[in-house]
């Protein structure tokens, strides 16, 4: 047995070290840890010395993909992240906007896609558990959740339970919590069979002077651990996360965590009474890599150091090793920085809500991470190597993917019966009702749901501010499947869009990146491209990233999933009286069209399901018109003009006057005409951006058509709304309760 | 003279800041909220048990929280005549608790549901209703819950009869079988002790008070309750 | 037609977090005595097979594959005298 | 320490909504032999006593007021070899 702390501690450490634990690293054991040779070769220079497991399990998880962003992050610090409402960028917890008022908006989102494919239920549950302490841990009461969900084919046994159990698991565990669920997406497709993608989007509101952030300050000050005690469950989550899932991934049985809703709540409602009294000095939750990351990012953004003792840390199985101690996963576990003056205050707070204050170490000025256990220094680590100085992966070399793309034209459109076709579609998962999932979810609790899922964006009030919040979160990973740079613009122009349907003005943004290997050309070079995208987008749009979250290695042996990045999107509505319907409101209003025409029907959803195939050209987009486009609605929505609008996305035309009359209270549907030249497909498939349909009544249809010929937006009246009919000349004639009966699927 | 209300909590309620926004900003009336480890305080005259997911909802929906400390003080002024109403979980803390009669179960759907449902008021006047809600009337509630299917023995049905307080019912008053979300017994949604001061409902009154948010149908129910201490009080 | 019981617990290393504030709650109110709770499921089947050897197979692949899910929880059976 | 096993299950003139889910999802899966199925909980306690009779009152107390409700359902326990 070795007790040389001090020369581990100046980093003249020796072999010796290694006694404490007993266990030789070799070549496997570094290779287990994901790590490659030249990066474990930069590890024995970093340390000087071989590492004890511990430290092993402490650089492995550090320097996985999912906590050190070493694949993505040169390609993010291109997006743009400042603006006049940005309060917090990325780096934080969670990013913070200025509502005005002096109110912020904290958001962001987070994917729990491995761990929902393996057990979907407390692999969602955990998801929303996570993302909901990223928002309070800054100081924010959670007000609103949304989950972008993608699944394979539910007519497959196993799709259907991962599906079911991710809807229950988000369910039980929101509605416990009491954080409304006021929107979301669901898509299917076939390549979503292997690897779910479960992305939930949290929203939270603070006032500016309760902010807080995860940057540690002062020497000796208390690391406070509250919440859930450490268990076996979760050990290596994070590099689970980075890796692709294989056969052997269902028996990776420690990489399961269960979800406790209850302590949540506790935890949630003592770091608000925590943080109110102003006795915090810096908090953040333990996600991944839990403790080890938790702490080191804390004291490394404030450039101190860390002295740990594990014998402190709250433990629910016996004989935890050091190693199993810092890279636990447990839920529902927070870590504060106190002063050791306030610590009193803040174990009386603590105790109100049941719950111990346990002081698990202290900061130094060492710049280094000290862990003791049992008496025996276990990690000594200088801090940048972990979180900043962290090794560049070798870049690969990035290829576009050769695509087997069919051409639009080439599908056989004589053969298409259209009223066979609209109700086909209907009743397909994809564009099926959502009632039955978001009537699950209690999407009314805390009392400021002013518009409930169900059709576009939510929309929330917040008590004290004169504006309401409206929120989306979009992706297509057909669309940028065909184009990851195209398809990535179109999606954030769509979250964006969707936000102006209901009169709101897009504020900010958040994003899901859910990719394959970045260690392959096609992953990487889709990424590089979507990220692109994003960035040109968000510029073009004015909505700055304020934060997001990457999920790599979405992939089997067999396939991998479309690029699928997700973009969630907050927007003001400055006056309330102008929020707007996406559903029929009247019979006899005129239904118009706003927007470039439709040139093509590649990328089209319908086409996709149809016939199985990735049916191209993509879909392009021209930033400018779109921005033109969104500013004009804004301004016919502030003059008051439009009585609905929507936007027009997956399902094209189409679907979006079928998604305005099911949504409607009343059975209204609509009497449609194409332009005589209008070929059908194009017109009513295609998903061109850039476009809306909006409802005014008939006296307000010449100044509409004028204010948009003098905005230099495109403006075509297609027919009226009409009470249970929903027709399309020539094309297709059905009632609204057909389509209703064909829509309202639940699974 | 308006009436002081109290609003209990438990760890794990969430419905408790609503119900006290309902009480202080639309009613505008006098709250104390009281923590699960203290007592109402004697000068109450309304107690509110709020919904949500009282210690987890773990063992049953509201079985942890009937053994909490306070339920004692609130079990004395429910015997004293102080109207008490609970809402959802708070609804089937009453019925662990021995306060109202039957108990909540899952859901016959097996799901959570949260959205509008119409009620019927049994209610003839008394506390809860009195002249501002005749009987027969039709209410729309939001309900959120997983497990709202109200049940009681055979051998209890008849005695509880006459304190049925809501049935689900269709938008025109018709309580049929499709109008019954969750499977409770006849439909009941809510009901009252034999005193009549206890009431318990599963639809949400506090998150129907203001027009923004889709109705105001429930301030009627809490107006009631309001307006029945101050004509106690006036004699 | 032949009684099973099947019992399905969480296994030992996951966190029982209803069967941890159940004692919590229990012991507040009095029950001191009750140092630790595990809360699981129990199913009573009723299987139409002429004996547990013909029913072996279906009856772990039934615990395996649908009343467990072996990531989380373990089972344990035995046939009941009907 | 006593380890005790508590069984609750709904009584039998309860319909087992959940049992009958399960039945028919099974069923459907292709475990035809299944011909009924109902739910319960199971609870393993650790009660620090000496011995069963010193924490018979006691049990009988937790099963009745709190691990069951009897309006619904009914309770076994036994206690187990440690
Ligand atoms: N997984 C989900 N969770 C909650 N709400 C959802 C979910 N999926 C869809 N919704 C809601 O259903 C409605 C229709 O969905 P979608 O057609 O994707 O809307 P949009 O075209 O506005 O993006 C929206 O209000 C959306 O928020
Ligand atoms: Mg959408």
């Amino acid at each position: 047995m070795i007790r040389n702390n001090e020369k581990a501690t100046t980093g003249q450490g020796t072999r010796g070290i290694l006694v404490t634990t007993r266990i030789e690293i070799t070549p496997a054991i570094v290779e287990e840890h994901g790590l490659t040779p030249a990066e474990y070769a930069y590890l024995l220079e970093v340390l000087g010395r071989e590492p004890t497991i511990a430290e092993l399990g402490v650089f492995s998880v550090m320097w996985s993909e999912h906590c050190s962003y070493k694949h993505s992050r040169p390609h993010l610090a291109t997006l743009p992240t400042k603006g006049p409402a940005v309060l917090h960028g990325p780096g934080e917890n969670a990013g913070a906007v200025d509502l005005g008022e002096g109110w912020a908006c904290v958001f962001k989102v987070e994917s729990h896609n491995h761990p929902s494919a393996v057990e979907p239920y407390e692999g969602a549950a955990t998801g929303v558990g996570g993302i909901l302490r990223d928002i309070f841990a800054m100081g924010a009461r959670p007000i609103a959740l949304l989950d972008a969900l993608r699944f394979g084919p539910p007519d497959e046994a196993r799709n259907a339970w991962i599906i079911r159990g991710v809807v229950h698991g988000i369910a039980d565990y929101g509605n416990c919590v009491g954080v409304p669920v006021i929107g979301g997406e669901f898509s299917i497709d076939p390549c979503y069979t292997d690897n779910c993608l479960v992305n939930v989007m949290a929203i939270g509101v603070a006032r500016h002077e309760e902010l807080m952030t995860a940057r540690a300050e002062g020497v000796g000050n208390l690391l406070v651990y509250y919440g859930n005690a450490t268990g076996r469950d979760g050990i290596h989550g994070a590099t689970f996360a980075s890796a692709e899932l294989t056969e052997d991934s269902a028996e990776d049985r420690p990489c399961v965590q269960v979800g406790d809703p209850f302590m949540e709540k506790k935890i949630l409602e003592a770091t608000i009474e925590l943080i109110a009294s102003g006795r915090i000095v810096a908090l953040q939750d333990m996600g991944a890599a839990g403790l080890t990351c938790s702490s080191t990012e804390m004291a490394d953004k404030g450039g101190l150091g860390l002295r740990m003792n594990l014998d402190k840390v709250p433990q629910r199985a016996a004989n935890l090793t050091a190693y199993e101690l810092l890279l636990s996963e447990s839920q529902e576990r927070m870590l504060a920085v106190v002063r050791p003056e306030d610590l009193p205050l803040v174990a009386r707070i603590l105790r109100k809500w049941d719950l111990d204050a346990c002081v698990v170490g202290e900061t130094t000025d060492t710049g280094r991470f000290v862990v003791e256990h049992h008496g025996t220094v276990e990690a000594n680590i200088p801090l940048p190597a972990i979180c900043t100085h962290v090794p560049k992966p070798e870049p690969v070399q990035a290829a576009p993917a050769a695509l087997d793309v069919r051409d639009w034209t080439t599908v056989d459109f004589a053969a298409i019966e259209w009223n066979g076709l609209l109700l086909a579609a209907l009743s397909s998962p994809h564009f099926a009702s959502k009632r039955w999932i978001y009537e699950q979810y209690d999407h009314q609790v805390q009392t400021n749901t002013v518009v409930r899922p169900g059709a576009g964006a939510g929309v929330l009030r917040i008590a004290g501010w004169s504006g309401l919040l409206a929120s989306t979160i979009d992706g297509n990973g057909l669309w940028c499947m065909l184009d990851p740079y195209e398809g990535t613009r179109c999606v954030t122009a769509e979250a964006a869009r969707n936000l102006v349907a209901c009169g709101a003005r897009p504020l900010a943004a958040t994003n899901n990146l859910n990719f394959g290997s970045p260690r392959k050309p096609a992953g990487s070079w889709q990424f590089a491209e979507a990220v692109r995208g994003l960035g040109d987008a968000c510029r073009a749009l004015g909505t700055p990233i304020t934060g997001g979250n990457v999920s790599f290695y979405n992939e089997s042996p067999r396939m991998a999933v479309f690029p699928t990045p997700v973009v969630g999107m907050v927007g003001v509505i400055d006056d309330p009286s102008r929020l707007t319907p996406a559903t029929f409101r009247n019979e006899g209003d005129v239904v118009v069209l706003l927007g470039p025409a439709a040139t093509h029907a590649g990328g089209s959803r319908i086409l996709r399901d149809l016939t199985g195939d990735l049916v191209g050209p993509a879909v392009r987009i021209d930033l400018a018109m779109e921005k033109r486009v969104q500013e004009h609605v804004l301004r016919l929505v502030g003059d008051g003009v439009l009585t609905a609008a929507t936007d027009i996305a997956d399902g094209g035309l189409l679907m979006a006057l079928a998604e305005m009359a099911l949504g409607s209270d009343g059975g209204l549907g609509c009497e449609i005409d194409l332009a005589a030249d209008e070929a059908p497909a194009a017109a009513l498939l295609s998903e061109q951006p850039s476009r809306f349909v909006v409802t005014c009544t008939p006296g307000d249809v010449e100044s509409l058509l004028a204010l948009s010929r003098d905005a230099g937006v495109r403006a075509v009246p297609l027919g009226t709304v009409r009470g249970g009919v929903f027709s399309i000349g020539g094309v297709l004639s059905l009632t609204v309760y057909e389509l209703y009966e064909a829509w309202e699927k639940p699974l | 003279m308006s009436a002081r209300w109290a609003v209990v909590i438990f760890p794990g309620s969430n419905c408790d800041r609503d119900f006290v926004r309902a009480l202080r900003d639309v009613l505008r009336v006098e709250v104390v909220e009281v923590w699960h480890k203290d007592s109402v305080p004697e000068a109450i005259d309304c107690i509110a048990i709020p919904g949500g997911f009282s210690y987890g909802d773990y063992l049953r929906a509201g079985a942890l929280a009937a053994m909490s400390p306070v339920m004692a003080s609130v079990r004395t002024h429910a015997e004293r005549g102080t109207l008490v109403i609970g809402v959802c979980n708070g609804f089937q803390v009453l019925c662990e608790a021995g306060l109202l009669p039957g108990v909540l179960t899952k859901n016959d759907t097996l799901r959570f549901r949260c959205h509008d449902v119409y009620l019927r008021s049994e209610l003839n006047g008394g506390p809860f209703a009195g002249t501002g809600l005749p009987q027969g009337e039709v209410l729309r509630l939001p309900i959120a819950h997983g497990f709202g299917n109200y049940y009681v023995p055979p051998e209890q049905r008849d005695a509880i009869e006459r304190h049925v307080a809501f049935r689900y019912c269709d938008p025109l008053g018709d309580v049929s079988r499709r109008a019954n979300p969750n499977g409770s017994v006849d439909n009941i949604a809510g009901v009252t002790n034999a005193a009549g001061n206890v009431l318990g409902m599963m639809p949400h009154p506090e998150r129907a008070v203001e027009a923004l948010l889709g109705g105001t149908d429930g301030l009627r129910i809490l107006q009631a309750m309001q307006d029945w201490v101050a004509g106690v009080r006036a004699g | 037609m032949l009684k099973v019981h099947v019992l399905v617990h969480l296994r030992p290393d996951i966190l029982d977090v209803q069967g941890q504030a159940i004692r919590q709650a229990v012991t507040a109110a009095g029950h001191g005595g009750v140092a630790a709770v595990r809360v699981g499921k129990s199913f009573r089947l009723e299987i139409d097979a002429p004996n547990v050897e013909a029913a072996r197979d279906e009856i772990e692949r039934l615990c395996h594959e649908t009343l467990s899910n072996p990531l989380l929880e373990e089972y344990t059976w035995e046939v009941e005298p009907s």
